[in-house]
Protein backbone atom coordinates (compact mmCIF):
# COMPACT_ATOMS: atom_id res chain seq x y z
CA UNK A 1 0.00 0.00 0.00
CA UNK A 2 1.52 3.54 -1.05
CA UNK A 3 0.18 6.92 -0.39
CA UNK A 4 1.43 10.29 -0.81
CA UNK A 5 -1.02 12.67 1.27
CA UNK A 6 -0.80 16.40 2.14
CA UNK A 7 -2.86 14.97 5.94
CA UNK A 8 -0.67 13.92 9.22
CA UNK A 9 0.20 10.41 8.74
CA UNK A 10 -1.02 8.13 10.81
CA UNK A 11 1.50 5.52 12.17
CA UNK A 12 -0.92 3.21 13.43
CA UNK A 13 -2.11 2.86 9.98
CA UNK A 14 0.57 2.29 7.80
CA UNK A 15 2.09 -0.64 10.50
CA UNK A 16 -1.43 -2.28 9.89
CA UNK A 17 -1.37 -2.48 6.81
CA UNK A 18 1.90 -4.28 7.46
CA UNK A 19 0.36 -6.75 9.59
CA UNK A 20 0.09 -10.46 8.44
CA UNK A 21 -0.54 -13.81 10.35
CA UNK A 22 2.39 -15.29 8.54
CA UNK A 23 4.92 -12.72 9.98
CA UNK A 24 6.77 -12.62 12.78
CA UNK A 25 8.61 -9.44 12.27
CA UNK A 26 7.37 -6.42 11.32
CA UNK A 27 10.29 -3.11 10.90
CA UNK A 28 9.20 0.45 10.83
CA UNK A 29 10.96 3.23 9.69
CA UNK A 30 9.62 7.01 10.60
CA UNK A 31 11.58 9.92 9.14
CA UNK A 32 10.82 12.79 11.23
CA UNK A 33 11.49 16.88 10.64
CA UNK A 34 14.77 17.66 12.60
CA UNK A 35 15.11 20.91 14.14
CA UNK A 36 18.76 21.12 13.23
CA UNK A 37 20.62 20.87 9.52
CA UNK A 38 23.82 21.38 10.41
CA UNK A 39 24.23 24.56 11.95
CA UNK A 40 21.41 25.41 10.89
CA UNK A 41 17.95 25.93 12.95
CA UNK A 42 14.86 24.77 10.49
CA UNK A 43 11.54 26.39 11.85
CA UNK A 44 9.66 24.21 8.70
CA UNK A 45 9.82 22.02 6.05
CA UNK A 46 8.02 21.62 2.56
CA UNK A 47 7.87 18.68 0.72
CA UNK A 48 7.01 18.90 -3.48
CA UNK A 49 5.82 15.86 -5.04
CA UNK A 50 5.72 14.93 -8.42
CA UNK A 51 2.77 12.87 -7.21
CA UNK A 52 1.90 10.53 -10.38
CA UNK A 53 5.66 9.71 -10.81
CA UNK A 54 5.92 9.52 -6.75
CA UNK A 55 3.72 7.08 -6.55
CA UNK A 56 5.34 4.21 -9.30
CA UNK A 57 8.53 4.85 -8.15
CA UNK A 58 7.73 3.83 -4.73
CA UNK A 59 5.91 1.05 -6.46
CA UNK A 60 9.08 -0.11 -7.86
CA UNK A 61 10.33 -0.01 -4.15
CA UNK A 62 7.72 -2.12 -3.09
CA UNK A 63 7.81 -4.67 -6.00
CA UNK A 64 11.90 -4.77 -5.72
CA UNK A 65 11.88 -5.46 -1.81
CA UNK A 66 9.45 -8.56 -1.95
CA UNK A 67 11.48 -9.63 -4.92
CA UNK A 68 14.79 -9.24 -3.15
CA UNK A 69 13.70 -10.49 0.62
CA UNK A 70 10.38 -12.80 1.83
CA UNK A 71 8.30 -9.84 2.75
CA UNK A 72 5.04 -10.75 3.52
CA UNK A 73 3.50 -6.92 3.42
CA UNK A 74 4.91 -3.79 2.41
CA UNK A 75 3.56 -0.07 2.95
CA UNK A 76 4.93 3.38 2.63
CA UNK A 77 3.40 6.63 3.26
CA UNK A 78 5.02 10.07 2.17
CA UNK A 79 3.71 13.41 3.18
CA UNK A 80 3.65 16.31 1.35
CA UNK A 81 3.42 20.03 1.88
CA UNK A 82 4.27 21.66 4.88
CA UNK A 83 5.73 20.04 8.27
CA UNK A 84 6.26 21.80 11.40
CA UNK A 85 9.17 20.57 13.42
CA UNK A 86 8.79 16.64 14.84
CA UNK A 87 6.07 16.25 11.97
CA UNK A 88 6.39 12.23 10.50
CA UNK A 89 7.68 12.89 6.74
CA UNK A 90 7.79 9.18 6.27
CA UNK A 91 6.34 5.80 6.97
CA UNK A 92 7.85 2.24 5.72
CA UNK A 93 6.90 -0.80 7.05
CA UNK A 94 7.53 -4.08 6.37
CA UNK A 95 6.41 -7.26 7.80
CA UNK A 96 8.93 -10.41 6.81
CA UNK A 97 8.59 -14.25 8.63
CA UNK A 98 11.43 -13.76 10.24
CA UNK A 99 13.36 -9.83 11.65
CA UNK A 100 16.76 -9.38 9.64
CA UNK A 101 14.61 -9.44 6.40
CA UNK A 102 12.48 -7.19 7.59
CA UNK A 103 15.63 -4.62 8.60
CA UNK A 104 17.01 -5.27 5.19
CA UNK A 105 13.71 -4.31 3.32
CA UNK A 106 12.66 -1.84 5.15
CA UNK A 107 16.09 -0.17 5.26
CA UNK A 108 16.59 -0.89 1.16
CA UNK A 109 13.26 1.07 0.84
CA UNK A 110 14.33 4.18 2.72
CA UNK A 111 17.76 4.11 1.18
CA UNK A 112 15.85 3.90 -2.60
CA UNK A 113 12.99 6.10 -2.07
CA UNK A 114 15.79 9.10 -0.97
CA UNK A 115 17.81 8.25 -4.82
CA UNK A 116 14.51 8.13 -6.67
CA UNK A 117 11.68 9.20 -5.52
CA UNK A 118 10.51 12.49 -7.02
CA UNK A 119 9.94 14.26 -3.92
CA UNK A 120 11.59 17.36 -2.95
CA UNK A 121 12.20 18.84 0.30
CA UNK A 122 12.88 22.64 1.00
CA UNK A 123 14.42 23.69 4.54
CA UNK A 124 12.79 26.94 6.00
CA UNK A 125 14.92 28.59 8.77
CA UNK A 126 15.84 31.64 10.52
CA UNK A 127 16.57 34.12 7.16
CA UNK A 128 16.45 31.92 4.26
CA UNK A 129 15.22 28.73 2.76
CA UNK A 130 16.88 26.12 0.71
CA UNK A 131 16.35 22.80 -1.65
CA UNK A 132 17.86 20.54 -0.32
CA UNK A 133 20.56 18.16 -2.37
CA UNK A 134 19.75 20.80 -5.29
CA UNK A 135 23.63 22.01 -5.48
CA UNK A 136 26.82 20.65 -5.08
CA UNK B 1 7.33 21.12 -32.24
CA UNK B 2 5.97 22.40 -29.16
CA UNK B 3 6.46 20.12 -26.20
CA UNK B 4 4.86 20.82 -22.70
CA UNK B 5 7.53 20.64 -19.70
CA UNK B 6 6.56 20.14 -16.07
CA UNK B 7 9.22 21.17 -13.25
CA UNK B 8 9.47 20.66 -9.60
CA UNK B 9 11.33 22.22 -6.51
CA UNK B 10 13.82 24.16 -7.41
CA UNK B 11 13.62 23.58 -10.93
CA UNK B 12 10.17 24.73 -10.91
CA UNK B 13 11.57 27.90 -8.91
CA UNK B 14 14.11 28.47 -11.53
CA UNK B 15 11.75 28.24 -14.72
CA UNK B 16 9.49 30.66 -12.38
CA UNK B 17 6.77 28.21 -12.80
CA UNK B 18 5.30 24.86 -13.00
CA UNK B 19 4.37 24.17 -16.32
CA UNK B 20 5.62 25.51 -19.56
CA UNK B 21 5.90 25.47 -23.48
CA UNK B 22 9.37 25.30 -25.49
CA UNK B 23 9.79 25.25 -29.15
CA UNK B 24 12.40 22.66 -30.12
CA UNK B 25 14.17 20.62 -32.93
CA UNK B 26 11.59 17.68 -33.77
CA UNK B 27 13.45 14.52 -33.08
CA UNK B 28 15.45 15.88 -29.85
CA UNK B 29 16.87 13.48 -27.60
CA UNK B 30 16.72 14.09 -23.94
CA UNK B 31 20.58 15.15 -23.93
CA UNK B 32 19.42 17.70 -26.59
CA UNK B 33 16.36 19.16 -24.24
CA UNK B 34 18.78 19.37 -20.97
CA UNK B 35 21.32 21.14 -22.97
CA UNK B 36 18.61 23.66 -24.49
CA UNK B 37 17.20 24.45 -20.91
CA UNK B 38 20.52 25.20 -19.44
CA UNK B 39 21.39 27.71 -22.22
CA UNK B 40 17.47 28.93 -21.55
CA UNK B 41 17.87 28.94 -17.69
CA UNK B 42 21.97 29.23 -16.94
CA UNK B 43 21.10 28.40 -12.93
CA UNK B 44 20.19 25.44 -13.92
CA UNK B 45 24.21 24.57 -14.78
CA UNK B 46 24.51 25.04 -10.60
CA UNK B 47 22.54 21.87 -9.67
CA UNK B 48 24.04 18.79 -8.41
CA UNK B 49 22.27 17.12 -10.86
CA UNK B 50 19.11 17.07 -12.88
CA UNK B 51 17.44 14.62 -15.51
CA UNK B 52 14.01 14.14 -17.47
CA UNK B 53 11.42 11.91 -17.14
CA UNK B 54 9.31 10.90 -19.92
CA UNK B 55 5.56 9.78 -19.08
CA UNK B 56 6.65 9.18 -15.51
CA UNK B 57 10.05 7.33 -15.96
CA UNK B 58 13.21 7.62 -15.78
CA UNK B 59 14.99 7.40 -19.47
CA UNK B 60 18.10 7.25 -20.85
CA UNK B 61 19.96 10.24 -22.12
CA UNK B 62 19.01 9.66 -25.90
CA UNK B 63 15.79 8.82 -25.85
CA UNK B 64 14.02 10.82 -28.16
CA UNK B 65 11.35 12.63 -27.67
CA UNK B 66 7.84 12.60 -28.66
CA UNK B 67 5.66 15.70 -28.30
CA UNK B 68 3.02 13.59 -26.88
CA UNK B 69 5.30 12.69 -23.90
CA UNK B 70 4.74 13.39 -20.56
CA UNK B 71 8.25 15.52 -20.06
CA UNK B 72 9.49 16.42 -16.49
CA UNK B 73 12.41 18.03 -15.28
CA UNK B 74 14.04 16.52 -12.45
CA UNK B 75 16.19 18.18 -10.05
CA UNK B 76 18.12 16.22 -7.24
CA UNK B 77 15.57 14.28 -5.49
CA UNK B 78 15.41 14.85 -1.50
CA UNK B 79 12.51 12.86 -0.07
CA UNK B 80 12.17 10.78 3.08
CA UNK C 1 11.51 3.72 28.96
CA UNK C 2 11.41 0.17 30.03
CA UNK C 3 8.36 -2.40 30.42
CA UNK C 4 7.45 -6.14 30.82
CA UNK C 5 3.74 -6.09 31.31
CA UNK C 6 0.64 -8.59 30.96
CA UNK C 7 -1.48 -6.06 28.79
CA UNK C 8 -1.68 -5.93 25.26
CA UNK C 9 1.11 -3.94 23.73
CA UNK C 10 0.31 -0.20 22.76
CA UNK C 11 2.64 0.22 19.83
CA UNK C 12 1.93 3.92 19.68
CA UNK C 13 2.56 4.14 22.96
CA UNK C 14 6.39 3.36 22.60
CA UNK C 15 7.38 5.24 19.31
CA UNK C 16 5.84 8.19 21.26
CA UNK C 17 8.25 7.68 24.02
CA UNK C 18 11.14 7.46 21.39
CA UNK C 19 10.23 10.86 19.71
CA UNK C 20 12.80 13.52 20.03
CA UNK C 21 13.12 16.89 18.39
CA UNK C 22 16.19 15.96 17.56
CA UNK C 23 15.56 12.92 16.26
CA UNK C 24 15.48 12.69 12.44
CA UNK C 25 14.95 8.81 12.53
CA UNK C 26 12.98 6.38 14.47
CA UNK C 27 13.27 2.48 13.63
CA UNK C 28 10.74 0.17 15.39
CA UNK C 29 10.91 -3.01 15.45
CA UNK C 30 7.67 -5.10 16.22
CA UNK C 31 7.83 -8.88 17.28
CA UNK C 32 4.80 -10.77 16.79
CA UNK C 33 3.51 -14.07 17.29
CA UNK C 34 3.28 -16.70 14.05
CA UNK C 35 1.01 -18.94 13.01
CA UNK C 36 3.54 -21.32 12.24
CA UNK C 37 7.04 -22.91 13.44
CA UNK C 38 8.38 -24.63 10.96
CA UNK C 39 6.16 -27.54 10.11
CA UNK C 40 3.80 -27.00 13.36
CA UNK C 41 0.97 -25.06 13.35
CA UNK C 42 1.00 -22.76 16.66
CA UNK C 43 -2.53 -22.00 18.51
CA UNK C 44 -1.04 -19.70 20.88
CA UNK C 45 2.41 -18.77 22.47
CA UNK C 46 3.21 -18.20 26.43
CA UNK C 47 6.27 -15.94 27.82
CA UNK C 48 7.11 -16.15 31.37
CA UNK C 49 9.94 -13.73 32.63
CA UNK C 50 12.24 -13.44 35.28
CA UNK C 51 10.60 -9.54 36.09
CA UNK C 52 13.50 -8.41 37.85
CA UNK C 53 15.98 -9.62 35.94
CA UNK C 54 14.73 -8.84 32.64
CA UNK C 55 14.03 -5.47 33.78
CA UNK C 56 17.53 -5.11 34.35
CA UNK C 57 18.50 -6.60 31.38
CA UNK C 58 16.71 -4.97 28.92
CA UNK C 59 18.05 -1.64 30.91
CA UNK C 60 21.63 -2.63 30.05
CA UNK C 61 20.49 -3.70 26.19
CA UNK C 62 19.37 0.53 26.58
CA UNK C 63 22.84 1.97 27.93
CA UNK C 64 24.75 -0.42 25.61
CA UNK C 65 22.80 1.14 22.52
CA UNK C 66 23.20 4.69 24.02
CA UNK C 67 27.30 4.01 24.07
CA UNK C 68 27.09 2.58 20.57
CA UNK C 69 25.11 4.93 18.78
CA UNK C 70 24.38 8.51 19.01
CA UNK C 71 20.23 7.21 20.25
CA UNK C 72 18.56 9.92 21.22
CA UNK C 73 15.55 8.04 23.02
CA UNK C 74 15.16 4.09 23.23
CA UNK C 75 12.29 2.35 24.67
CA UNK C 76 11.42 -1.39 24.92
CA UNK C 77 8.16 -3.40 25.88
CA UNK C 78 7.98 -6.91 26.41
CA UNK C 79 4.67 -8.90 26.50
CA UNK C 80 4.03 -11.56 29.32
CA UNK C 81 1.51 -14.35 29.54
CA UNK C 82 -0.71 -15.46 26.96
CA UNK C 83 -0.49 -14.37 23.45
CA UNK C 84 -2.98 -15.38 20.89
CA UNK C 85 -1.82 -15.45 16.94
CA UNK C 86 -0.56 -11.97 15.62
CA UNK C 87 -0.84 -10.38 19.10
CA UNK C 88 2.65 -8.23 19.70
CA UNK C 89 5.45 -9.78 22.01
CA UNK C 90 7.58 -7.29 21.80
CA UNK C 91 8.33 -3.50 20.48
CA UNK C 92 11.19 -1.78 20.10
CA UNK C 93 11.98 1.81 19.40
CA UNK C 94 15.21 3.79 18.99
CA UNK C 95 15.64 7.63 17.83
CA UNK C 96 18.51 8.70 16.42
CA UNK C 97 19.70 11.97 14.51
CA UNK C 98 20.61 9.71 10.91
CA UNK C 99 18.49 6.42 9.74
CA UNK C 100 21.59 4.11 9.86
CA UNK C 101 21.99 4.85 13.26
CA UNK C 102 18.27 3.70 13.72
CA UNK C 103 18.58 1.03 12.08
CA UNK C 104 21.76 -1.17 13.44
CA UNK C 105 20.65 0.17 17.19
CA UNK C 106 17.26 -0.86 17.04
CA UNK C 107 18.90 -4.29 15.18
CA UNK C 108 20.98 -4.50 17.84
CA UNK C 109 18.89 -4.32 20.92
CA UNK C 110 16.60 -7.23 19.19
CA UNK C 111 18.87 -9.19 19.10
CA UNK C 112 20.57 -8.66 21.84
CA UNK C 113 17.65 -9.11 23.91
CA UNK C 114 16.92 -12.18 22.02
CA UNK C 115 20.09 -13.11 23.75
CA UNK C 116 20.25 -11.98 27.08
CA UNK C 117 16.76 -11.64 28.48
CA UNK C 118 15.59 -13.62 30.86
CA UNK C 119 12.08 -14.24 28.81
CA UNK C 120 10.84 -17.82 28.18
CA UNK C 121 8.01 -18.46 25.54
CA UNK C 122 6.37 -21.57 25.44
CA UNK C 123 4.50 -22.54 21.97
CA UNK C 124 1.34 -24.09 22.05
CA UNK C 125 0.07 -26.26 18.86
CA UNK C 126 -2.43 -28.78 18.29
CA UNK C 127 -1.43 -32.00 20.32
CA UNK C 128 1.55 -30.80 22.32
CA UNK C 129 3.53 -27.94 23.57
CA UNK C 130 7.38 -27.02 23.79
CA UNK C 131 9.45 -24.28 25.25
CA UNK C 132 11.56 -22.54 22.74
CA UNK C 133 15.18 -23.00 21.93
CA UNK C 134 15.42 -25.35 25.59
CA UNK C 135 16.68 -28.28 24.03
CA UNK C 136 19.45 -28.55 21.35
CA UNK D 1 23.75 -24.20 54.33
CA UNK D 2 20.24 -24.20 53.43
CA UNK D 3 19.09 -21.95 50.24
CA UNK D 4 16.22 -20.80 47.98
CA UNK D 5 15.97 -21.24 44.35
CA UNK D 6 14.13 -19.97 41.60
CA UNK D 7 13.26 -21.78 38.65
CA UNK D 8 11.46 -20.21 35.16
CA UNK D 9 10.12 -21.49 31.97
CA UNK D 10 11.08 -26.02 31.28
CA UNK D 11 13.63 -25.51 34.44
CA UNK D 12 10.51 -24.60 36.59
CA UNK D 13 8.34 -27.59 34.65
CA UNK D 14 11.50 -29.68 35.35
CA UNK D 15 11.27 -29.20 39.15
CA UNK D 16 7.54 -28.91 39.68
CA UNK D 17 7.70 -25.73 40.80
CA UNK D 18 8.52 -22.09 40.94
CA UNK D 19 10.83 -22.13 44.39
CA UNK D 20 12.25 -24.64 46.40
CA UNK D 21 14.81 -25.26 48.87
CA UNK D 22 18.04 -26.94 48.73
CA UNK D 23 20.96 -27.77 51.23
CA UNK D 24 23.84 -27.62 50.10
CA UNK D 25 27.57 -27.49 51.18
CA UNK D 26 28.84 -24.12 52.59
CA UNK D 27 31.06 -22.56 50.37
CA UNK D 28 29.52 -24.15 46.76
CA UNK D 29 30.62 -22.49 43.81
CA UNK D 30 27.65 -21.84 40.95
CA UNK D 31 29.05 -24.72 38.81
CA UNK D 32 28.68 -26.74 42.06
CA UNK D 33 25.32 -26.19 42.32
CA UNK D 34 25.14 -26.70 38.48
CA UNK D 35 26.13 -30.38 39.25
CA UNK D 36 23.90 -30.67 42.23
CA UNK D 37 21.07 -29.89 40.22
CA UNK D 38 21.85 -31.95 36.97
CA UNK D 39 22.53 -35.18 39.64
CA UNK D 40 19.38 -34.62 41.47
CA UNK D 41 17.05 -33.63 38.05
CA UNK D 42 19.03 -36.04 35.51
CA UNK D 43 16.66 -34.07 32.85
CA UNK D 44 18.47 -30.61 33.46
CA UNK D 45 21.37 -32.57 31.41
CA UNK D 46 18.93 -32.50 28.40
CA UNK D 47 18.66 -28.68 28.03
CA UNK D 48 20.59 -26.90 25.63
CA UNK D 49 22.40 -25.00 27.82
CA UNK D 50 21.52 -23.13 31.63
CA UNK D 51 23.00 -20.86 33.61
CA UNK D 52 22.62 -19.42 37.18
CA UNK D 53 21.66 -15.84 38.05
CA UNK D 54 22.86 -14.21 41.45
CA UNK D 55 20.88 -11.56 42.39
CA UNK D 56 19.46 -10.73 38.85
CA UNK D 57 22.85 -11.21 37.49
CA UNK D 58 24.93 -13.49 35.21
CA UNK D 59 27.79 -14.32 36.96
CA UNK D 60 30.79 -16.35 36.42
CA UNK D 61 30.89 -20.36 37.00
CA UNK D 62 33.19 -19.82 40.18
CA UNK D 63 31.37 -17.45 41.93
CA UNK D 64 30.64 -19.10 45.50
CA UNK D 65 27.14 -18.99 46.46
CA UNK D 66 25.69 -16.91 49.27
CA UNK D 67 22.97 -18.21 51.53
CA UNK D 68 21.19 -15.19 51.60
CA UNK D 69 21.84 -14.19 47.21
CA UNK D 70 18.42 -14.75 45.00
CA UNK D 71 19.73 -17.75 43.41
CA UNK D 72 17.64 -18.63 39.84
CA UNK D 73 18.21 -21.07 37.29
CA UNK D 74 18.23 -19.83 34.04
CA UNK D 75 17.30 -22.48 31.08
CA UNK D 76 17.72 -21.24 27.24
CA UNK D 77 15.99 -17.75 27.01
CA UNK D 78 13.16 -17.25 24.40
CA UNK D 79 11.97 -13.49 24.61
CA UNK D 80 11.78 -11.77 21.54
Amino acid sequence: MIKITDQPINISEVIELANADGAGAIDVFIGTVRNKTQEKQVTQLEFEAYEGMAVKELEKIAKSAKSKWPVEKIAIYHRKGILEIGEVAVVIAVSTPHRKDAFEACQFAIDTLKETVPIWKKEVFEGGEEWVSAHP
Amino acid sequence: MKINILAFGIAREIMGKQEFTLDIPSQSKVQDLLMMLENQFPKFKDLASKTIALNEEYVKMDREINPNDEIAIIPPVSGG
